[in-house]
């Protein structure tokens, strides 16, 4: 089995699947599996939102994802950790990003789940427009939003 | 492992979210000498007219696939480079 | 669509059907869905496990995590919530219980998730007998371990 | 809904968890009176040889399908009893 699981990713991510496979580390002592999975909400400050246009420079946050995983899963004691995120344009309702620990008990795996989220948000280089009912703006960090710059070249 | 493109004496600078508006998705910089980081980012801001502004401080740079944390880094042509605005994942 | 799902339950969850269930719920702002699955430890305190019996009464059981699933996602602004426990003999690395939330924002869903995973385990009348290598043990409250007493009838 | 089951003149109640082991999983009491709380558990201590012991603080007990609070509460005959210990869910 492998205990570090990560990938920018197009398409959807099966949970069930990831959780299936983690589940045996409960005979070596991992008794909590805890899982965010991340959401295209439909409002944002009370104004729609149409899209959010994701993308990625893959080549480095494939690296950045795993190190964030393998630090974490040190400093957690976790038996096993996943981290997806997707890329591409994406609906309200569509998933967004997939953290999946085993840990040895509750309070270390809800930690490591909000840490490493904490992370990805700030450490992958994961960028994206959301394109709401007001206008397209870029989302700067954990939440700035900055009106799309007009473009030096097509759309 | 990533594996750089030569485009004879050019570099070539991919840009990521609002960089990519600003300056363009991707720049070749004709230059057979060797140019530090931030050497490269006075360039880039030339070239879109002063556009990268208060982006400047908060840009970081990858060559060949690691962030380089020193604005002195070298960048020799050949080398994959990046620019990156503050990430925005979740 | 159900907010509120519960359940004492002989067989496995689906998870991804959850998700799959909440993600819409996105479109209302609710853009976090946050996991907990307990699984069965081989090993507790250093000595192996063998097997945890689950009983519940259950008449009583799924009342109590309705009300818990209603409690909390009124204190935590919650926009579905499902509670599955499972009863029988498992063994380790099969899992015990199931707790999906979807939340507006992340703070939101790791706090409600892991509160209502307390309340689960103090309120629930659930009960556990532990079957381990150096004998049985009913498992009290949050940890503390009864050596089985000598029944007054059969096994 | 819990639907009480009538046992004729008796009391059913049933026991969970460690419970089960010292007093046994089920117990029908001849009584066409109605009991308290207390007294219902004095008598399951009394048939246990006093085994209940130090579980009589930590018992909760549940008539028709609730917990009751008070040790005075009333049990009636046809009434749905169950003696639980403290949850160890999840």
């Amino acid at each position: 089995m492998r205990r570090v699981l990560v990938g920018i990713v197009r398409e959807e991510v099966d949970v069930g699947r990831i959780v299936e496979g983690f589940k045996p580390l409960g005979k070596e002592g991992y008794g909590a599996i805890v899982i965010f999975v991340g959401v295209v909400k439909g409002v944002v400050d009370g104004l729609g939102v149409e899209e959010l246009r994701y993308e990625a420079y893959e080549e480095l946050a494939e690296k950045v994802l795993a190190r964030i995983a393998e630090e974490e899963m040190r400093k957690h004691e976790l038996g096993a950790v996943a981290i997806y995120h997707r890329v591409g344009d994406l609906r309200p309702g569509d998933t967004t990003v997939y953290i999946v620990v085993a840990a040895r008990g509750r309070r270390e795996g809800f930690a490591a789940a909000a840490e490493i989220l904490d992370r990805v948000k700030h450490e992958a280089p994961v960028y994206k427009l959301e394109v709401r009912e007001d206008g397209e703006f870029w989302v700067i960090g954990d939440g700035e939003r900055v009106p799309r710059p007009p473009r030096p070249r097509g759309p | 492992m990533v594996k750089p493109e030569v485009y004879g004496l050019f570099l070539r600078v991919r840009l990521y979210g609002i960089l990519k508006d600003i300056v363009g998705p991707e720049v070749k910089i004709g230059t057979d000498k060797p140019l530090t980081v931030r050497e490269l980012l006075a360039l880039l801001n030339d070239m879109s007219g002063g556009g990268l502004g208060e982006w400047l401080d908060k840009v970081r740079v990858a060559v060949n696939g690691e962030v380089v944390e020193s604005d002195e880094a070298i960048i020799r042509p050949g080398d994959d480079v990046a620019l990156l605005p503050p990430s925005a994942g979740g």
